[in-house]
C-alpha cells in the first residue's frame, strides 16, 4: 500500500515538475520581447533524415540573422525553437500544442510530411497560430483553413510537371512503381496517370519502405520495355529502386518527383543514377544570386553534405515567416498570416516567389533536373503544365 | 444402475497401446482403486476418462450418455472431476479464488451483470463465498483462504486441489495418486478424508494410488493394472491374493509396508 | 519458365537473409528461451561497422572494389564486434533478467533495441542518412536457363545453408553444443552438472550476434544502402521466418527463412497491391495447418 | 492502515468515493484549463494519455489476465478508429448535422468501431484455440499487417493519404468518462467469473479445461472484449487528432502498448494506468535533450525493467480497481501479503 502510495506520489511529482518547467517561460517578462519561430521536425525516428536536412536548412537563415530580427526600425531578439515529431501524427500534434501554446511561437516551420501536417494543422488553425509545411505536398493540407501555408508543390503539380516533361521528350509509353502505403507516392502517381498523354503500359505496387527489394516488380516492368519509368518515392528508397531498375534491364528514361533531390539517393544509386530525372523547384548549381548564397552558407555551415529539397524547403518556409513579420502590419499571429498571404515576388532560392492567397499555396515553376554519371544534378528544363 | 460404464477402453500412441480393453463398471457411492507399477497406464486411463485423451476405441457411458469425443470441460460439467498427480492448481490465485474458479460452470450471472456488477451478482459472489468457505472449512484451509495458492505447502496444495474438484459438484471423483509425497501421518489424515467426503457428498470415487495401506482400507474394489492390461480385480483380499499381483507388482513391496 | 525461375532466385535471395538472421534468433530462443526484439539491430551494427571499418580500409581499395584479404579482415572485424556488442547486451541487460517471466526479456530487448538504433542515430558522425554499402565482392552474372543469377547471390544461398548445417553439428555434436543443449533443456540442473551458464549463454549470444553481422552484411551486399533503421523490420520477419519453421529449431528456421522469402516475393509477383497482405495471410495459414511451426512438433503437455 | 479506514468509512462513501473523486479530478482540471494554468499542450497530452490506458488496460485483459500474447493490438485499435471515423464523417456528414445530433452520432460512432474491432477480434481469437504462445504471437502480429495493408487500398476511406476532417468530438471529458467507465467495467469483469475464467486460463489452462471452464469460449470472449476496448480506444483517438492514415496503427505502436502493459505491470490495472500515463509523459518531459531524447527513453525503459522487473505496480491493485472479499478477509485478491504472515 504504502508503496503504490510512494509510486503515486512520484508520478505527482513528475507532473507537477513538469507543469512548473512549462510554466516558467511563458512568465517572463521583459522590455525587449523575443520573437520565437516554432520548427517541427523529425528528429528521430523513420524520417529523421529529412529532419536533419531541414534543420540545417534553418540554421543557415538562423545564421544570416544573427539572432536578431529588425521590424520597423525596432530590433528584437530572435530564437528558432526546434522540436521533434518523430514522423508521428500525434507527436507532431503534441509539438505544435507545445509550440503555440508554451513556446508562445509566432509561427511554425514544419513538418515535412503531409500525415504530420493534416494531424497538426487544426491546431494551428484553432489556435489562429501561421503554420508552414515545408513539403507536405498534400493538396488538403492548407484546405484544412486560412493560416496554414506550404513552401513546397502540390502533388497534382508535380504529377502535371512531370507529365508534360515525359510529353514533351516524345515518351509515348511509361511504367510506374509507387509506394501503395505513402501518400506522396500516391498522389504523384495519380497526377501523372491524370495528365500524361502517352499510354501507362503498367503499375507495380509496393508497401511501406521497410523491406527494400523491389526486384520482381522492377522485373514485370522491363518487359514492358517502356520508354519511361516513373518512381514517385521516398528519398530512403529511391537509391536502391534505381539500381535495382538498371539491374533488371530498365534502362530507359527514369522520373522521379522532388524527393530525389538528395544527395544520398546519388551516393546509394552509384553509377545507375545516371541520367535520372526528377522535378524540383530548386538546383544547388543554379547560378541565380540567392540561390548560390544558400548553396555556400549551408556548405560553409555543413563541410559534409550539400542541401537537400528539404533544407531548402525549411530555409524557404523559414524566410517567408522571417519577411511576414518583418512586413506585418501588425506584430502578433493574425498580422503574420496576413503578410504571408500577401507575399509577391520575394527572393527566395527558388526564384521569386508568390504566395497563392486564396490556396495558400506558392506560385512557382517547376524545374527538371537530371543527375550525371558522377551524381552531379544539371538543369534540364523548366516545366509550366 | 451403475453410474459409470466403461467398456473396451484403448488407447494407441503410435505403435504403443497405453491401455488396452480397460472395462469398468462403477457403482453409486463405490470407491474403486486402480493400482499398478509405474508407466502401467493409470494415468491415462484417467486423462481419457476426462476427456484430456480420445480413446483409440471404447466407450464412456455416464448414466446411460456417451461421453467419447467431448472436450474436457463437458466431461467435468457432465459431472467427473478430478485432481492431478503432478499438481495443477492456479498458482497466482489465491486458495479461494481456486476453488470459486472451479464454480465458474454454476455461474448464474450472465456477462452484462457481471459487467455491472448488480445487486444480484454481488448477492451470488456472497453465497459462493460462503459455500467456498464451508467446504474449505473441514479441508483445514479455512484460515489460508487468502495466501496463493503457489505459496502453500505441499499438503495443504493437494487439498486445495480435492477442495477445487470437489466445487465443481461431480458425480464421479478422480483422485491421481493423492497422497504422492506424503508421510504417513498424512496418509491417514487423507485417508479420513477421502472416506468422509464419499459419505458427505455421496460421490463415486476412483483413485490411483501406489501407498497400499492407503488404499487397502478405503477401497471397495481394485483393479490391477500392467503394460495397459487389467491382470487382476476384486476385494482388495482377494487382489492381495492373486499370486499374478504379488508377481507383477506387490511383490516384496506390499508384504514389506504392511509388516 | 524462365521468369518463374528468375523470381525463385529473388526470393531465394530475400529468403537467405531471413534465413541467415533467423537462425541467430532462434538459436538465441532455443536456449535461452527469449524473444531477443533487438536482433534485427544486430544486423544493423554489422553492416554499418562494415561500412565505417571499410572506409578505414579505403586506402587499400582499388577502383572501388578491395583485395580479398582486405574484404576477409573486414568482415571478420565487422563480426567480431557485432559479436561481442551482443554479449555486452546480454550482460547487462538480459542477464539479471533471466529467472523471470520472459515477457520482462522481451520489453527489455524493444528498450535495448530502442537504445541500438537511436544512439548511432543520435551521433553526429553517423546520423540517419542512409549511405552506400561498398562493394566487397564484385559479383559476376551467370545465365541459368534464361534466369540471372549473380555469384553473390550463390554465396549468400549456400552460405545459409551451410551455416544452417554448421549449427546444427555445433548443436549435436560438440562438447559446448552438449551444454547448450543441458542449458536449453534445464539451467539449474545444468549449472549442477557444473556447467558454467554464464559462459554458454555468452557464448549463444556470440554467435548469434556474429551471425547477425554476416547476415547484415549480405543483406547490405544485395541491397547496397546501410542506415539505422535496417534493421528493425528485417529482426521482426527473421522472428516470424523462425517461428513459422518451429522456434529454437535450427533447420525450421532456414527453412521459414526461405519459404517466407520466396511467399513474398511471389504474392507480389502475382499481384503486387495484394502482395504484402497475402504474405501474412499465407504465413497464418500455414501456422494453421502446423500450429507448431514447419519443422517443430506439438509437444502435448504431459498430464 | 488503509483497511482500518475502509472499514471506518461510511458505506455510502465507500460505495461512491471513487465517483465522487472522479468528479473531483474533473472539475479540478477544468477550472485549471480555465485558468489556462493547465494548457492546451498538457490538455492534449491528457487526452492520448487517456487513449493509451484504454489500449493498455484492454491489452491486459488479453496478455495480463487471460494469459494470451497478442502483439498487434494497433490493429484493433485501427479498426476501430476508421469504423468511429466513418461513422461521424461520411454516413452523418459532421458539418452538415445540427449540434444536438453530433454527441448521438459520435457515440455511435465509438459503439460501431467497437463492434468491428470486436467481430475481427473474435475472429483473430479463433486460431488462438489451436496456437500458443509466439505462434500466436506471430498470427497477431501477421493479422495486424494484414489490417494495415487493406486499409491502404480502400480509396473510399483515403487509402494511404488517411482519412482527414474527422471533427474533433473526443474532448477531455469523454476520454475520462471512458476511461473510468472501462476501467469500472474491466474491474467488475476481472472479480466475476468471467474474470476468475480468465485467470484460471492463464494460470493453468489444463487444470482449467478439467474444472468445466470452456476455455474456447473464454479466450474467444476475452479477445473480443478487448477488441472491442481498443476499438471505442481507437475511435477516441481518431477524434482526438481528427485525421487517422493506416500507418499509425502499425507494430511499433502495437510495441508501445506492450511497453506500457509490462513496464506498468501485467495482471495489474493500476499498473496499465500508471504504465500507460507515465510512458506517455515521459518522452514529452523529456523534450530538452533534443536528439537524444530517445535514447534516454531507452535507457529509462531499460532501468525500469531491471530494477522493478514486475513492473512498476507489478501485481497489486489500488483499492478501488480491487474488490474485497464479503467481510470476513480484507485482503487483495491477487495480492502478496497477507497480515502477519508474509509471502514464504
Amino acid at each position: 500500500m504504502k508503496k503504490i502510495l510512494r509510486i503515486l506520489c512520484l508520478a505527482l511529482c513528475v507532473i507537477m515538475a513538469v507543469s512548473v518547467c512549462a510554466c516558467g517561460p511563458s512568465e517572463k517578462k521583459g522590455s525587449v520581447e523575443t520573437i520565437k519561430i516554432g520548427l517541427a521536425f523529425p528528429m528521430s525516428g523513420m524520417a529523421a533524415m529529412a529532419g536533419k536536412y531541414s534543420t540545417h536548412g534553418a540554421d543557415v537563415l538562423k545564421e544570416e540573422l544573427g539572432g536578431k530580427i529588425t521590424v520597423g526600425d525596432k530590433e528584437y531578439p530572435i530564437e528558432f525553437v526546434v522540436m521533434d515529431t518523430e514522423g508521428s501524427e500525434e507527436k507532431t500534434a503534441n509539438v505544435y500544442q507545445k509550440l503555440i501554446e508554451e513556446e508562445k511561437v509566432i509561427a511554425i516551420a514544419g513538418p515535412d510530411s503531409s500525415k504530420c501536417m493534416l494531424a497538426a494543422a487544426p491546431i494551428a488553425q484553432n489556435a489562429k497560430c501561421p503554420a508552414i509545411t515545408s513539403f507536405g505536398t498534400n493538396t488538403a493540407v492548407t484546405e484544412v483553413g486560412d493560416y496554414i501555408f506550404r513552401a513546397c508543390f502540390i502533388d497534382p503539380f508535380q504529377g502535371a510537371v512531370a507529365a508534360a516533361y515525359c510529353d514533351g521528350q516524345g515518351h509515348k509509353t511509361a511504367c510506374i512503381m509507387f509506394n501503395n502505403a505513402d501518400a506522396y507516392s500516391v498522389g504523384l502517381k495519380d497526377a501523372f496517370v491524370e495528365n500524361y498523354n502517352g499510354e501507362v503500359l503498367a503499375i507495380e505496387e509496393y508497401s511501406g519502405s521497410d523491406v527494400k527489394d523491389y526486384n520482381v516488380q522492377l522485373t514485370k516492368l522491363a518487359a514492358q520495355n517502356p520508354d519511361v519509368l516513373l518512381l514517385p518515392n521516398l528519398n530512403v528508397e529511391l537509391g536502391l529502386q534505381i539500381q535495382q531498375a538498371r539491374t533488371a534491364g530498365l534502362n530507359c528514361q527514369i522520373v522521379c518527383g522532388d524527393s530525389a533531390d538528395t544527395p544520398d539517393v546519388a551516393k546509394v544509386a552509384g553509377p545507375a543514377i545516371e541520367g535520372v530525372a526528377y522535378v524540383s523547384a530548386f538546383s544547388a548549381e543554379s547560378t541565380d544570386e540567392a540561390a548560390k548564397k544558400f548553396v555556400d552558407a549551408y556548405v560553409e555551415l555543413h563541410p559534409d553534405e550539400l542541401p537537400n529539397s528539404n533544407a531548402e524547403l525549411t530555409y524557404e518556409a523559414v524566410k517567408m515567416i522571417v519577411w511576414a513579420i518583418q512586413n506585418a502590419k501588425t506584430l502578433d499571429r493574425a498580422g503574420v498570416r496576413d503578410a504571408l498571404a500577401a507575399i509577391d515576388g520575394l527572393d527566395l532560392p527558388s526564384g521569386k516567389m508568390t504566395m497563392d492567397p486564396e490556396t495558400r499555396n506558392p506560385i512557382k515553376g517547376g524545374i527538371i533536373m537530371q543527375y550525371d554519371a558522377d551524381g552531379i544534378t544539371r538543369y534540364v528544363s523548366t516545366v509550366n503544365p | 444402475m451403475r453410474i459409470l460404464e466403461v467398456k473396451n477402453l484403448s488407447i494407441q500412441f503410435g505403435g504403443l497401446r497405453a491401455v488396452d480393453d480397460f472395462n469398468l463398471s462403477l457403482g453409486k457411492d463405490e470407491l474403486v482403486a486402480i493400482i499398478g507399477p509405474n508407466g502401467a497406464g493409470k494415468t491415462t486411463i484417467f486423462n481419457m476418462l476426462t476427456g484430456i485423451y480420445r480413446p483409440t476405441s471404447g466407450s464412456i457411458e455416464l448414466e446411460g450418455e456417451s461421453l467419447v469425443g467431448l472436450k474436457p470441460y463437458q466431461f467435468a460439467q457432465r459431472g467427473i472431476s478430478r485432481t492431478f498427480q503432478n499438481i495443477r492448481l492456479f498458482s497466482n490465485a489465491s486458495v479461494i479464488d481456486n476453488v470459486k474458479m472451479a464454480a465458474t460452470m454454476h455461474s448464474k450471472d450472465n456477462l452484462v451483470s457481471s459487467l455491472l456488477r448488480t445487486r444480484t451478482m454481488v448477492k451470488h459472489e456472497r453465497e459462493l463465498d460462503e459455500k467456498v468457505m464451508s467446504l474449505l472449512e473441514p479441508l483445514n484451509l479455512a484460515d489460508k483462504a487468502d495466501l496463493l495458492a503457489k505459496n502453500l505447502p505441499y499438503g495443504d496444495q493437494r487439498r486445495l486441489e480435492l477442495a477445487r474438484a470437489l466445487m465443481t459438484d461431480p458425480k464421479i471423483l478422480l483422485l491421481d495418486e493423492p497422497v504422492a509425497g506424503m508421510i504417513t501421518t498424512e496418509i491417514e489424515e487423507m485417508a479420513e478424508l477421502v472416506v468422509r467426503i464419499r459419505k458427505d457428498f455421496e460421490l463415486s470415487i476412483i483413485l490411483i494410488e501406489h501407498h497400499m495401506n492407503f488404499v487397502m482400507p478405503i477401497a471397495d474394489r481394485v483393479k490391477v493394472i500392467d503394460f495397459g492390461k487389467t491382470i487382476s480385480e476384486g476385494t482388495p483380499d482377494v487382489v492381495q491374493k492373486d499370486p499374478k499381483v504379488i508377481e507383477a507388482y506387490l511383490g516384496g513391496g506390499y508384504q514389506n509396508a504392511n509388516a | 519458365m524462365a521468369t518463374i525461375l528468375q523470381y525463385l532466385v529473388y526470393g531465394l535471395q530475400l529468403g537467405s537473409v531471413y534465413a541467415l538472421l533467423a537462425l541467430g534468433y532462434t538459436m538465441v530462443y532455443g536456449i535461452v528461451g527469449m524473444i531477443n526484439t533487438a536482433h534485427g539491430d544486430f544486423l544493423m551494427i554489422g553492416a554499418l561497422g562494415t561500412y565505417f571499418i571499410a572506409k578505414l580500409f579505403d586506402s587499400m581499395s582499388i577502383d572501388g572494389t578491395y583485395p580479398m584479404l582486405a574484404v576477409g579482415c573486414i568482415i571478420l572485424i565487422a563480426t567480431v564486434m557485432t559479436g561481442g556488442i551482443a554479449v555486452g547486451v546480454e550482460a547487462i541487460a538480459y542477464r539479471p533478467l533471466r529467472n523471470k517471466p520472459r515477457m520482462i526479456a522481451l520489453i527489455t530487448a524493444v528498450g535495448v533495441s530502442m537504445f541500438l538504433t537511436n544512439f548511432p542515430r543520435a551521433l553526429p558522425f553517423i546520423g540517419p542518412n542512409p549511405r552506400p554499402f561498398p562493394t566487397l565482392f564484385t559479383p559476376k552474372t551467370f545465365n541459368v536457363l534464361g534466369a540471372s543469377i549473380t555469384s553473390t547471390q550463390i554465396i549468400m544461398i549456400v552460405l545459409a545453408a551451410v551455416t544452417m548445417l554448421a549449427l546444427d553439428r555445433l548443436v549435436a555434436k560438440t562438447k559446448i553444443g552438449a551444454q547448450m543443449r543441458a542449458v536449453s533443456m534445464d539451467k539449474d540442473a545444468a549449472s549442477l552438472m557444473g556447467i558454467n551458464i554464464d559462459k554458454v549463454i555468452s557464448i549463444t549470444f556470440f554467435i548469434g550476434g556474429a551471425l547477425a553481422a554476416v547476415s547484415g552484411i549480405c543483406y547490405a551486399s544485395v541491397y547496397p544502402q546501410v542506415e539505422v533503421y535496417m534493421g528493425s523490420w528485417l529482426g521482426n520477419m527473421s522472428f516470424v521466418s523462425a517461428v513459422l519453421g518451429g522456434i529454437g529449431d535450427i533447420r525450421g528456421a532456414m527453412l521459414g527463412g526461405f519459404i517466407l522469402g520466396i511467399a513474398q516475393i511471389f504474392a507480389t509477383a502475382i499481384n503486387s497491391t495484394f502482395g504484402y497482405a497475402v504474405g501474412f495471410i499465407i504465413l497464418i495459414v500455414i501456422l494453421l495447418v502446423k500450429p507448431a511451426g514447419i519443422m517443430g512438433k506439438v509437444t502435448i503437455e504431459k498430464v | 492502515m488503509k483497511t482500518t479506514n475502509a472499514k471506518t468509512m461510511h458505506p455510502l462513501l465507500r460505495k461512491f468515493g471513487p465517483l465522487l473523486g472522479c468528479i473531483v479530478f474533473y472539475v479540478v482540471i477544468m477550472l485549471l484549463r480555465k485558468a489556462d494554468i493547465i494548457n492546451g499542450y498538457y490538455m492534449q497530452v491528457m487526452l492520448f494519455a487517456g487513449v493509451n490506458v484504454l489500449m493498455t488496460a484492454s491489452l491486459n485483459l488479453v496478455n495480463g489476465f487471460t494469459g494470451q500474447f497478442c502483439i498487434g493490438h494497433a490493429g484493433f485499435m485501427s479498426l476501430g478508429a476508421y469504423g468511429a471515423a466513418v461513422i461521424t464523417t461520411m454516413v452523418f456528414k459532421s458539418n452538415s448535422i445540427p449540434e444536438a445530433a453530433q454527441i448521438p452520432v459520435f457515440l455511435l460512432g465509438l459503439l460501431c468501431g467497437g463492434i468491428v474491432a470486436a467481430i475481427v477480434g473474435a475472429l483473430i481469437g479463433i486460431p488462438s484455440l489451436k496456437l500458443k504462445g509466439d505462434y500466436l504471437a506471430i498470427v497477431t502480429l501477421a493479422f495486424g499487417e494484414i489490417v494495415r495493408a487493406l486499409l491502404r487500398l480502400i480509396q473510399p476511406i483515403g487509402g494511404a493519404r488517411g482519412m482527414i476532417g474527422i471533427p474533433n468530438y473526443a474532448n477531455f471529458f469523454w476520454i475520462m468518462l471512458f476511461v473510468v467507465l472501462t476501467l469500472w467495467l474491466l474491474r467488475n469483469l476481472i472479480y466475476s467469473s468471467y474474470g476468475r475464467a480468465f485467470i484460471a486460463i492463464r494460470d493453468n489452462e489444463i487444470a482449467a479445461d478439467a474444472m468445466g471452464i470452456n476455455t474456447t469460449k473464454y479466450k474467444i470472449m476475452s479477445f473480443c472484449i478487448a477488441a472491442f476496448i481498443a476499438g471505442v480506444a481507437g475511435g477516441l483517438y481518431a477524434h482526438v487528432l481528427s485525421f487517422i492514415q493506416p500507418d499509425s496503427f502499425g507494430f511499433v505502436k502495437s510495441a508501445d502498448y506492450l511497453v506500457y502493459l509490462y513496464a506498468g505491470g501485467s495482471g495489474s490495472l493500476t499498473g496499465s494506468v500508471v504504465g500507460a500515463v507515465l510512458l506517455t509523459i515521459l518522452p514529452e518531459v523529456l523534450r530538452f535533450l533534443a536528439t537524444w531524447r530517445l535514447v534516454l527513453y531507452a535507457i529509462i525503459l531499460i532501468a525500469v525493467m531491471l530494477y522493478r522487473s514486475e513492473g512498476l505496480i507489478g501485481g497489486k491493485e489500488v483499492p478501488f480497481l480491487r474488490i474485497k472479499r464479503s467481510s470476513l478477509y480484507e485482503q487483495p485478491l491477487f495480492g502478496r501479503k497477507k497480515n502477519g504472515l508474509s509471502e514464504e
